[in-house]
């Protein structure tokens, strides 16, 4: 045996709501049919999420929140993930994954929170098995291994999920929990929303594989890519990868091919670095409309209807901002109460006077 | 009671806890079947079987970044880094992660995970087998730190860190993984973490220090005790939270302080000792305290490390010079 | 001579050397055409090519790991870290190479490389972006610490952490890097390392301090002296090696100290000097050595951060405390 | 386009020289003839570095030596990569590269101290353009990478080649490096020493990938995998990689599966974790004895030969120990001056205590 192959590998590409919104029959049927309810459902989660972005955007710039990264253009891989996942999964997103959260549970005011700067914008609600943001980039994913480590110890039947961007997957920590989760075929899927940059840095200077996708051969198991704007495309891919995974058959990577359509946050400038162009093709590629577009032709949505729908979608926005207004003051304490189980006494004492300090701040405030 | 070595010690404290807890687990790079390079979990995969005795990839912040997925999931981790010189890879989990999963969760997620090591030189090993670089993390927030000094402190300290709600770093001395036997209580042993203890008492100077260099600092205090110089002993043990209270209470008797560390002398441990003792008890202090530690180089190579690390007469010599101010 | 911002002269200063060093090159992440997310390399691809600025990808310690590499190779590689907490992930190639790289070879290799970094807080930005972790770096033998607190001195001082045979760590105030102007000279304008600053002189208490901070204490020393205590404001500009000598020969004069810094209270460099006067200068003291730093927790987010950092009626309180003692 | 493929990857393995002695001539002839000369130059190699690692292992067992990790069944690796190499390139070898850095030009004195724990150990040669061994497994992988860079920047027609075991892939630093190298297509070679063991932790607990050559897939560039136990093919395939680096063409990673035959280092115990019967499998693969094979069947090199080659081989190691052990002892304070090209006035001070200490311990001593 001289010269011999080992290994064959190939990477797939999947689409089913294609750019014009007509649907690929043939692979929809592979997997479970999805009704016109869900289709409509997809589609109203579509326009809640990019309402909650558009309001954090103009919160943003009307000083009424920090700095905001608008998801704007991957709507279909959040709503396609979120309608995947079973409540008892555990999910660990990155930064951009606004529309997931909300879709897991997260009320819209805590969203307005977290990018004001509070920490009470970290909170999860009561059954959300849901990990907050953590900053820096890629640093999450061996939490997610982690976990579905856990859930395959205690014998749990759930799986565990994480997103993160292209720009993450240069990390070593993208690497070593890909290898861990290979290596002990943990429940886990990795979803990677591939939206060709990192703040500046276009992927093609992220690395030098022409996908994501294949990386996951690197750690022997299945790398899929799927189009990032084609939520029937993503839901089914990431379904299929949960029960896989919940069936002890270990771990999937999704590459979710998109593209980011706003600035990468409000304190980035994209047109330093990118063409109007390339940023005019991609809005043609809108996820949210391309889905408008078969729920038109296959079930008589209408105007109107969607007319309601978004009236219905700015009052809850309304609402919650009104809600995130009203919200009183963060406690200050809570940076060392939150730190231990138990303060030190030397955590005590820096309380003590920090206590003692924030008294004559806040009188001073009040003068 | 059995006469036991203090990596025997750390072997009994890992065997009771994961008898008693079935939601520990241990990770790390050959613990199983070689029972880790310095056998701390020999017998243990023989006995919990290997989903819970788990050799993992060669991958220090895999290790504690999976660790810390685990801990917030609910089980214990106890993870072994090889040596603590291999931990630098795993800073940025430690630091940016396992000190910080519970507040930024606001409570929702703990994480109770240990993090093992072999830590100081003296084992006539490779560069980067003799670091002591604790100050790292007893300047990082939200973690503690835990140096055993002695076998039976390894294992009241070991099944407190286990058991401990956050996450603990625990360094174990490696050059006295041998070298001292004694009797260790059987069974539930617990020495509750962020409480010095008096070694030795004294009336003249104030000996602080932990782990490995406890030996030469009662060495020293032996020898200074046939000139009349009678030294307090202190071992901090828990160097995170530090047991303030100790430190002060012994230097407003004694008057006088030497602080010996292992590690390199700028920013190390001693110096917020000595900031403490300049804070708090300043009209107490009849001499500089002083400091005998590491050089602010690498430890040598086997050939000279012995030279890097405090002896018994450099401790004699800094005692004599307080003493004598 | 021109007003510039730091951020300005700090450019300036790239732009200066590029110009001169051909083998000097810029790596890290959106320092291209972004001009990196505070436009500290704003302008120098356009001037000098892709080859010299290049973006790399999201990977810290890909980052600081290659620039050791081109630095052995004989370039002068730049690297910027997008913010001091992402530097986390390259600690082992810091720790374990960068500052062991001319020591492992014995000469044979050098690894003149400089990190630099936005540190500290103040700037309303997420978690992990108000770091102030120096200590970990002084605490390392082989790297160099650098923080400027102005226009002029950022120009100067990078100009020298670039020339510099070893691999320093350059950590730029990122809070300053718009708030002040001042007139930095053209062209070649070099501060040499490892030399401290008396910023402004006085009798009654010597504030020693560093970076942002610096602005605060002034304020406090103005305002002291209006109720007539002259203080003494030192930057210490080069944090490793610190020039203990000019910190000495001040609280010699003064008798008491006051250390600012925004990073955590406990290991941080503050701990250093107090340990080092009380060592040193113990007879000249009059009072305590106090520290007015950042609590021992992790930074709090935008809503609250404003409560981390030392102000100027905590240094107040604290010279108040130490001249009445 | 709904299910498409985007890209094929195969895993090749190439074998020149078989277990028997045999050479595949077709695969030869692909590349320049490797002559009569050259491969009892291979040979002698071999022998040469497996008597300098066999009276290691002997200077460690009585006393002279610390610590040391053995090379034994791996140095065919280390033959075909040092004569692919040119002098002009560099390299940036792990703690299992004995063999390498002899050829490299290492004094065998010199490796002696290396592992009896003497800093001068890490000394090179005048022209030798490689890096000190470093400890923390596979964190020099950047560096190699950056030398990488460094050439390509200056236009130096140098590929650089860096070794590391099978464990080393699954660090972060491994990932980190090979993506630069694959973004930036930097002349450099990845040689990955598989000998299926990190310690004690079995290759397929490293990854749960089948081959390490795969992993190239994951950074757009080409994977190999080489029979590790083959000089010929690894030459082969190590020239041919270090040719197109040089060319501009790219980085290459070329797995060689091989076996330690050894314990993992003199503090090792191998038969705690592997069978005797694995063990006795590869003995029968074993390098030296394939190329001996060979030889003597082609060239007709006779026993008589062999033992004078021997004997030639122990005189120049027994040479070598003579000097190493009538070596001046190390200067300990090489640890303040060889750190910074100045020395600060802290460490001046540090370094003028510890002088005067010296001189009381050596006082000490020589009573
Ligand atoms: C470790 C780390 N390095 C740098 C940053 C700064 N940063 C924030 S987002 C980002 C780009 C992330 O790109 P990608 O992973 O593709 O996600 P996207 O923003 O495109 O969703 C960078 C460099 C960070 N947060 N963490
Ligand atoms: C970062 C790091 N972790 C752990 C170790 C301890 N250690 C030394 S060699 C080794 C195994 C290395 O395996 P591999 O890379 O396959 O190389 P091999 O020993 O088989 O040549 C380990 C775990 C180390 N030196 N560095
Ligand atoms: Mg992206
Ligand atoms: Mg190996």
């Amino acid at each position: 045996m001289p010269k011999k192959t080992l290994q064959e590998f190939s990477v797939e590409s999947i689409q089913i709501l294609d750019e014009n919104g007509k649907i690929d029959t043939t692979l929809l049927s592979q997997t479970d049919q999805i009704s016109e309810k869900t289709l409509k459902s997809f589609y109203e989660s579509m326009v809640l999420i990019r309402a909650i972005d558009e309001k954090a955007l103009n919160l943003q710039r009307t000083g009424r929140m920090g700095t905001y990264a608008s998801i704007q253009g991957q709507e279909a891989i959040q709503v396609g993930c979120a309608a995947a996942l079973q409540p008892s999964d555990w999910c660990f997103p990155a930064f951009r994954a606004t529309g997931l959260s909300v879709l897991r549970g997260t009320p819209i005011k805590v969203i307005y929170q977290y990018w004001s700067g509070d920490e009470r914008g970290s909170e999860m609600q009561d059954g959300q098995h849901d990990f907050p943001i953590s900053i820096p980039v890629g640093t999450h994913i061996p939490h997610a291994v982690g976990a579905a480590w856990g859930a395959k110890y205690k014998k749990d039947p759930i799986a565990v999920l994480t997103t993160f961007g292209d720009g993450a997957t240069s990390k070593g920590d993208f690497h070593e929990g890909m290898n861990f989760a290979g290596v002990f075929k943990l429940p886990v899927v990795f979803v990677c929303q591939n939206n060709q940059w990192a703040i500046s840095v276009p992927f093609s200077r992220q690395t030098a594989a022409k996908t994501i996708a294949q990386k996951a051969i690197a750690y022997g198991f299945e790398g899929i890519q799927v189009d990032g704007n084609d939520v029937l495309g993503i839901y089914t891919v990431t379904k299929n990868a949960l029960e896989k995974a919940r069936r002890g058959e270990g771990p999937t990577l999704i590459e979710c091919l998109t593209y980011r359509l706003n600035d990468h946050t409000t304190a980035d400038d994209a047109s330093r670095y990118r063409t109007e162009e390339e940023v005019a093709i991609w809005q043609k590629k809108d996820p949210v409309l391309r889905l408008k577009t078969l729920i038109e032709k296959e079930y008589e949505w209408s105007e109107s209807v969607d007319e309601a729908l978004h009236a219905e979608v700015d009052r809850r926005v309304a609402e919650a901002v009104d809600a995130f207004e009203a919200i009183e003051p963060l406690n200050p304490l809570g940076m060392f109460d939150m730190l231990f189980e138990t303060l030190s006494p030397e955590l005590h004492d820096q309380r003590k006077k920090f206590t003692q300090r924030l008294g004559k701040l806040n009188k001073e405030e009040s003068k | 009671m059995s006469k036991l070595s203090l990596i025997q010690a750390v072997n009994q404290a890992l065997y009771h806890e994961m008898d008693r807890d079935p939601d520990m687990i241990l990770l790390g790079e050959d613990i199983g079947l070689d029972g880790g390079v310095f056998r701390a979990t020999d017998g243990l995969i023989q006995k919990f079987g290997e989903d819970r005795v788990v050799d993992t990839p060669l991958s220090e912040s895999g290790i504690v970044g999976t660790a810390i997925g685990l801990a917030a999931y609910g089980l214990r981790p106890v993870a072994e880094i090889q040596f603590m010189g291999f931990l630098y890879g795993a800073m940025e989990q430690l630091i940016s992660h396992a000190a910080r999963i519970r507040s930024r969760s606001r409570g929702r997620y703990t994480c109770p995970l240990v993090v093992r090591t072999p830590y100081g030189g003296g084992i006539h090993a490779p560069e980067l087998h003799s670091e002591s670089t604790e100050a790292f993390f007893i300047h990082t927030p939200g973690l503690k730190v835990v140096v055993p000094s002695t076998p039976a402190e390894a294992k009241g300290l070991l099944l407190s860190a286990i058991r401990d709600p956050d996450p603990v770093i625990f360094l174990e001395p490696s050059k006295i993984y041998r070298a001292i036997k004694e009797e260790v209580p059987d069974g539930e042993h617990l020495i509750p973490l962020g409480e010095a203890r008096v070694v030795a008492e004294g009336e003249d100077v104030s000996l602080i220090t932990w782990g490995a260099m406890l030996h030469p600092s009662l060495e020293a205090a032996g020898k200074m005790a046939e000139k009349g110089v009678r030294a307090e002993v202190i071992d901090l043990r828990t160097l995170s939270p530090m047991d303030t209270g100790t430190i002060i209470q012994s230097v407003k008797k004694t008057g006088r302080a030497v602080i010996i560390h292992e590690a390199a002398r700028t920013c190390g441990l001693g110096a917020e000792i000595a900031a403490v003792i300049c804070e708090k008890a300043l009209l107490s202090l009849e001499a500089p305290v002083l400091r005998v530690t590491g050089y602010d180089t690498p430890v040598p190579l086997p050939k000279t490390e012995k030279y890097y690390f405090p002896d018994c007469d450099q401790i004699i010599e800094a005692v004599e010079e307080v003493v004598q101010f």
